[in-house]
């Protein structure tokens, strides 16, 4: 078929004739991206996980900082639906002995009570953004006390709640990357269109720094460079140099895409057709080269998350990203560094999932954008 | 071919300026010059350092001089072949990567290999079967092999490994091996050891290389050599394997350059995890021991790992490519 | 035409299965190829000349598929006698038959000699190739071919062009070098798909003039598509005048041009400006715009744009079939097909 | 700014007769072959070498040449779409003031785009397909200072009436329509500020055999109408016969002739023209032309043959014509030709008008 009719085929579907004939561009997207099942429902979960970085505190069950030394290494507490036949949802409080050889806790299950789990309740308190207080939770059990204890995904080392880290987690991890990808389109978009708009010495200057940036070994890079931080820096000056050390390598790529797009826009006739209509540079750019590619933009940048993500979970992991008290995956993963950790309490490995899953749902949605940004293609 | 060899072999030293530049700027980077901190961190250990012994180093790195001719000095040794000696180890630099830069390579190329000889074949199998149910299957499998952390890949292996067979996968060799002289038993219990890190490490690369490999087949099945190439009468594997899988081959062929160094520092964290002794755990904790020197020259070899990456690409896509070739000369 | 036809297309039906229903590109399609001579194809843009030559060659792809209708062609080395001739629709789309027949005694000309040649392969490797596909010879014996090829269609230095890339080739020699792996097995029929479209004027005289001149050496059949009427009338003897995939008219080059029955035809060769124009003249226009392939009709294809089409709507609601109205001369329209002949 | 710079832009004390509107003279436009990691410049591309025309008010001149002869680019200096290495373009403004396009600063050419505009190949790449027509047509209006949302839109639905499309497709966009229909929203938006000079650059090329002709019908219509003045681009010589008043052949980056446009088909003086004219196939198969094309290849524009850049492939090269390069020289009044040979040769052109 010919190039005028390939859009048709996507569009036109479930859409009168009309309709189509007015339809803006992103109206295009948004129908193509609908026919991508998983992509949608990726972008769902991503919702979630958006909502759980936004509000952490209300999905916790407790301080994800409170320790307590009697609660150390607690496994996993499922939550059943029924007792005694009839539907109420639950969980079996656990029971700690100290074995008496090897002088470890161990932890069975106390069958003769159950916890019943509450929604909407009331627990620690906690600031939103700021703005107000409260002790709203979206569930947890009533009184939670040493003999009564709830712990969705069990307790690391020091008997803190693994549930309540992974949603503070979340919050930073998410963020690190959607800062330091904001950080890197900010650079690419400024660089690569510097480079590929004006061409020239600029462009030379700029392409050369590409080539050599995206030749260096980045993992070193970003090691050397994370333990250069000094260690007494505070949280967020740790979490803001970061996301720029990340960033740093990381709008290479972007970059590279934005001045291609630029030069090869700038031969494109409705440009020139613009120019020659007496436009001005500024509405060349936002009206008419900025728009077409926008779309791409979003595109590269949601695949681009996930590998920031990634890359701060390996730093943290190993110790040279963020430090505790700080909480973000790599740094809850950091308790799993090795064998003995594992084998004594394998559910630290849970975090894992959520980096996975968060990744999967990222890299899902930005292959759906991507293939449906360019309707005109 | 040549011409284009030498052209890119000019641009080495180039190259490499750069990158020390860059190397020594990371040595640099910690606050303090890092023998106040080593000072100081001995001190808290309650051991300290001779007067006159810190006074040789300060002349050897020339610390109190100016910062462009600290680079010189350091610069002027490293191409004498001295590397200088690590702080922490308290032993010269080119011993210590001298010892683990076999097993490193090892391990890297082992990692390459693998990588490609799985990732090609399904990547063409995907493309040339699209949307079967293997391509599915794949699918979904590079998606998973891009989103989970080699480290999470590992440990999970371990694990399963631990939990189920009671063996620690850990290391490279086999303790009564450790330190044993090179023997045939001891390249079999190498090799024993090696493929565990080499899978893990692989999978990682296989996912993302195999999807790179279905989209850039997918868009060369649909050139026009295509229909030709089936309008002359070429059975349908034999023109796959010729024209279209050949081209697909070629944009590959040039992220070998990145790929290279990138398996060589990203096995940073499994060889970290798996307690692997090669190089990229050394960087580790010369980094968080502050030993700048150290760190700084395993950078500097990962950097010329690069350089070779991309100079082995180029070559190899101006051999596979002639539009490349002769538009270069 | 005593002579038997080497080529047979009986309503061919070719359609393409997308989301948003069936699209008919070749709807019935009906022609006969003569050994010796030209059959034109002529169509604007959609008119499914391209899809019913890849039809012919089965080289239709998902989602299409050849519907209906029978592909005769008499092969020397598929029939058992020469009066046989073998419907290439009943033989499996990958099989060993079909692939033995392409190459061989259908070649193909295609549009983009640019993009039809792999970019790292050799000219001389490409041209090697076929002749080793389907001729039992050695390395060297098949290069001695393909030399020749290479030299017969005029390209200088052939041994030299054998070592060459396409791209360092200018874009006649390119389509030069095509039309000798065209023509290196000898083929009954040669398919050329817009082979000067993308050629400039004086290298499109190349061209022509060169598939003329081999055309009568080896007096080889030769189906030609373009959009190009001067083309057509240059080269081909006989025409088959396309519109949305069905045949609007067909017969001999000379009545096509002199005494055009259907009013497409008419009206087409009206409207487009020649280097005979007039300056500065109106030119007769057909109206409208081709319609959309996805748009549903019924009756002639050509009825929205027709000014001759019949009161009452009957051009509207019932499609013409394509009828002989003397020996030679076949059309699709029903001013034909009461017995009345308008002109 | 200086008052000698001002002057060197007015170039009014030189004459040009009054029916002139565009005068080039010596139009250079070389593009640098640029190569290795510094981008060092290694060679030329002499994509328009010394072209010199002109164009008269109210006429069509067709620019024809094959694929590379610089005619696209020679169009695009003319507007300014891009800067021409060196010579003249000087243009006569709506108030009487003649000016040197190419000493423009960008700043001073808005005025000029008004009176200048362009119609390109592709309908298909030329408009925007993230707006609709309303945007479309009305963005000369609206960069121009027509801020009045009324007051666009009831002048682009008059222009979308007088290129032939309703007014009622305002809000559709450019996907819903096919190649003509988006070659007349190509035009509506040339028109829109009353242009008086409209360059087409192979305007009808991309479109199928049986909507040229409306296209070309329109734009004589348009012409009639509006008096406009055309600088038609093609390598279709049947349409460009059908246009034009005059006609100019280019080959690699020269003009070879120049001749009102029946003069040239019927009775051309260069060898180039000629074997031009042969080449095209004639749609008659009555008429079987014996077609003894051309040999060899256009040379490429970076290294153009010694002298007359036709001599490799003219039948009639001689070796002045290795050495020396004709210049282009009025033979006959309005016929120009840049031939040594011009004079002895006497050449074929196509038949009468049938």
């Amino acid at each position: 078929m010919t190039s005028q009719t390939t859009l048709s085929s996507e569009a036109r579907e479930n859409v009168k004739d009309e309709a189509f004939d007015v339809a803006p561009n992103w109206k295009l997207v948004w129908w193509r991206f609908k026919k991508h099942r998983l992509a949608l429902v990726s972008a769902f979960v991503l919702f979630g996980i958006i909502l759980i970085a936004l509000f952490p505190d209300f999905f916790s069950i407790q301080d994800p900082n409170k320790s307590s030394a009697r609660e150390s290494f607690m496994p996993p507490q499922g939550i059943s639906f029924f007792h005694d036949g009839s539907f109420q949802v639950h969980v079996k409080p656990l029971k700690g002995k100290r074995n008496p050889t090897t002088l470890k806790m161990e932890w069975g299950v106390d069958k003769k009570r159950i916890l019943p789990l509450r929604f909407f309740t009331s627990g620690y308190e906690y600031e939103v953004f700021g703005l107000f207080k409260t002790d709203l939770h979206l569930f947890g059990i009533e009184k939670p006390s040493a003999r009564n204890s709830f712990h969705l995904l069990g307790t690391d080392r020091l008997g803190r709640d693994q549930w309540s880290r992974l949603m503070h987690g979340t919050r930073v991890s998410l963020s690190i990357g959607l800062v330091a990808v904001g950080l890197s389109i900010f650079l690419g978009i400024l660089l690569g269109g510097i480079s590929g708009y004006y061409g020239g010495w600029p462009d030379l200057v700029i392409q050369r720094l590409i080539e050599i940036l995206q030749s260096l070994p980045p993992i070193p890079i970003w090691m050397a460079l994370t333990a250069a931080l000094p260690r007494d820096w505070t949280v967020e000056q740790t979490y803001f140099a970061i996301t720029l050390i990340l960033s740093l390598l990381g709008w290479t790529t972007l970059g590279r895409e934005v001045r291609g797009r630029f030069l090869s826009l700038r031969e494109e006739d409705f440009v020139m057709a613009a120019k020659l209509s007496g436009c001005s540079q500024s509405r060349i750019i936002f009206r008419h080269m900025l728009p077409t590619f926008t779309s791409h933009i979003i595109a590269t940048s949601t695949l681009a998350i996930p590998v920031m993500i990634i890359n701060e979970t390996f730093l943290s992991f190993l110790g040279l990203g963020l430090r505790p008290p700080a909480i973000s995956w790599g740094v809850l993963l950091q308790e799993a560094q090795n064998l003995q950790s594992i084998a004594l309490a394998p559910w630290l490995l849970l975090p894992g999932l959520a980096v996975i899953f968060t990744v999967l749902a990222l890299n899902i949605l930005g292959d759906g954008l991507r293939d449906a940004a360019d309707p005109y293609s | 071919m040549l011409i284009y060899i030498i052209k890119r072999l000019l641009l080495l030293p180039f190259l490499l300026l750069i990158f020390s530049v860059i190397a020594f700027l990371l040595i640099q980077a910690p606050p303090g010059d890092f023998l106040t901190s080593y000072i100081a961190e001995l001190a808290a250990s309650g051991s300290s350092m001779e007067r006159a012994q810190i006074d040789a180093l300060r002349a050897l790195y020339g610390l109190d001089q100016p910062m462009y001719l600290q680079y010189f000095k350091w610069m002027g040794r490293i191409l004498t072949g001295d590397l200088g000696v690590s702080l922490d180890w308290q032993r010269p630099i080119s011993e210590l990567i001298g010892e683990r830069m076999g097993l490193t390579l090892a391990l890297g190329l082992g990692t390459f290999v693998f990588t490609w000889l799985i990732a090609i074949p399904i990547g063409i199998f995907s493309a040339t079967r699209k949307y079967s149910f293997f391509d599915y299957f794949f699918t979904v499998f590079n998606y998973f092999g891009v989103a989970t952390p080699t480290f999470m890949t590992a440990l999970v292996l371990m694990w399963i490994a631990f939990k189920y067979y009671g063996v620690s996968v850990t290391g490279l060799f086999s303790a009564e091996y450790i330190d044993a002289p090179w023997s045939w038993d001891r390249v079999v219990d190498l090799l024993q050891h090696l493929w565990l890190p080499v899978v893990i490490l692989g999978l990682d690369g296989t996912a993302r290389l195999a999807r790179v490999m279905r989209a850039n087949l997918l868009d060369e099945l649909k050139k026009p050599y295509m229909e030709m190439a089936r309008a002359k009468g070429l059975s349908e594997w034999r023109l796959v394997m010729k024209y279209p899988v050949r081209l697909a081959l070629n944009p590959l062929v040039s992220t070998i350059g990145w790929y290279l160094p990138l398996i060589f520092s990203g096995s940073v964290i499994v060889a970290t995890v798996m307690n692997l002794p090669t190089i990229g755990p050394m960087l580790l904790r010369a980094l968080i021991s502050q030993d700048m020197f150290l760190a700084g020259t395993i950078i500097l070899f990962y950097m010329m790992l690069a350089v070779v990456g991309t100079l082995i690409s180029d070559i190899l896509l101006a051999w596979l490519d002639p539009r490349i070739r002769l538009d270069e000369e | 035409m005593t002579n038997q036809p080497l080529l047979e297309v009986r309503d061919l039906q070719t359609v393409f299965e997308l989301d948003e229903g069936t699209v008919k590109a070749v709807d019935g399609v009906s022609f006969d190829v003569y050994p010796g001579r030209v059959l034109g194809i002529v169509g604007e843009s959609g008119c499914g000349k391209s899809v019913t030559i890849k039809s012919v060659l089965r080289l239709i792809e998902e989602p299409g598929r050849i519907a209906n209708g029978a592909i005769r062609f008499r092969s020397k080395i598929l029939g058992n006698s020469s009066a046989e001739m073998v419907d290439l629709v009943q033989l499996p789309a990958k099989s060993a038959q079909l692939r033995a027949l392409r190459g061989n005694e259908i070649a193909l000309i295609p549009q983009e000699p640019m993009a039809a040649f792999s970019p790292v392969h050799t000219i001389g490797n490409q041209l090697m190739e076929v002749i080793q596909l389907h001729q039992p010879v050695s390395n060297e014996e098949a290069k001695k071919i393909a030399v020749n090829r290479l030299k017969e269609v005029g390209v200088p230095n052939p041994e030299g062009a054998m070592d060459r890339y396409s791209w360092e080739l200018s874009g006649g020699l390119r389509q030069r070098a095509m039309i000798g792996m065209a023509l290196t097995c000898d083929p009954l029929l040669l398919i050329a798909d817009e082979p000067t479209t993308a050629i400039d004027v004086t290298t499109q005289a190349q061209v022509l003039s060169l598939l003329r001149k081999l055309q009568q050496e080896h007096q080889t059949s030769i189906i030609f598509i373009t959009h190009d009427l001067g083309v057509i009338a240059q080269l081909a003897d006989d025409v088959v005048v396309m519109y949305l995939g069905k045949v609007m008219e067909s017969g001999p080059v000379d009545q096509i041009f002199h005494n055009p029955q259907h009013p497409y035809t008419r009206a087409l060769l009206r409207s487009i400006p020649t280097v005979h124009t007039k300056n500065r003249s109106r030119l007769p226009t057909i109206s409208g715009s081709i319609p959309h392939p996805f748009q549903k009709r019924s009756g002639c294809p050509f009825v929205a744009r027709c000014q001759e089409a019949l009161p009452q709507q009957k051009c509207a609601n019932q499609a013409p079939v394509l009828k002989a109205i003397n020996e030679h001369q076949s059309v699709s329209c029903f001013l034909h097909q009461g017995g009345g002949n308008v002109s | 700014m200086s008052v000698e710079s001002t002057q060197s832009k007015l170039t009014a004390n030189t004459p040009m007769p009054p029916e002139r509107l565009l005068d080039v003279k010596q139009l250079k436009k070389y593009f640098p072959i640029r190569k290795g990691f510094f981008k060092s410049v290694v060679g030329q591309v002499r994509s328009v070498d010394g072209v010199t025309f002109h164009l008269n008010q109210g006429e069509t001149l067709g620019l024809v040449g094959e694929s590379g002869c610089g005619k696209t680019t020679t169009s695009r200096c003319l507007l300014r779409a891009i800067n021409p290495t060196s010579g003249e373009i000087r243009y006569r403004q709506a108030d009487g003031q003649l000016v040197d396009v190419t000493k423009l600063a960008s700043d001073e050419l808005r005025p000029l785009r008004r009176e200048m505009q362009m119609i390109f190949q592709d309908p298909f790449a030329s408009l925007n397909p993230r707006m609709n027509l309303l945007d479309l047509v009305g963005e000369p209006l609206l960069v121009n200072g027509v801020a009045n949302r009324k007051e666009r839109s009831d002048r682009v639905a008059d222009l979308l009436r007088l290129v032939g499309l309703r007014p009622e497709y305002m809000r559709r966009f450019p996907h819903a329509f096919s190649g003509g229909q988006r070659q007349r929203i190509v035009i509506a938006r040339a028109l829109a500020l009353n242009p008086r000079l409209v360059v087409a650059d192979e305007p009808v090329s991309a479109l199928d055999v049986s909507v040229q002709a409306q296209v070309l019908n329109l734009l004589l219509d348009l012409q009639e109408q509006l008096k406009l003045t055309y600088l038609f681009v093609a390598h279709d010589l049947s349409v460009v016969r059908h246009i034009s008043d005059r006609v100019a052949v280019m080959y690699v980056g020269r003009i070879v002739e120049m001749s009102p446009t029946d003069e040239l088909f019927l009775a051309p003086k260069h060898p180039y023209t000629a074997a031009l004219l042969s080449a095209v196939p004639v749609a008659d198969p009555r008429i079987r032309s014996k077609m003894q094309p051309l040999e060899g290849d256009v040379p490429s524009p970076s290294n153009p043959p010694s002298g007359c850049h036709f001599h490799p492939r003219c039948p009639f090269a001689t070796e002045l014509c290795r050495q020396q390069a004709p210049d282009l020289e009025e033979v006959q009044p309005n016929h120009f030709v840049a031939c040594h040979r011009q004079a002895e040769l006497s050449l074929l052109g196509v038949s009468e008008p049938t």
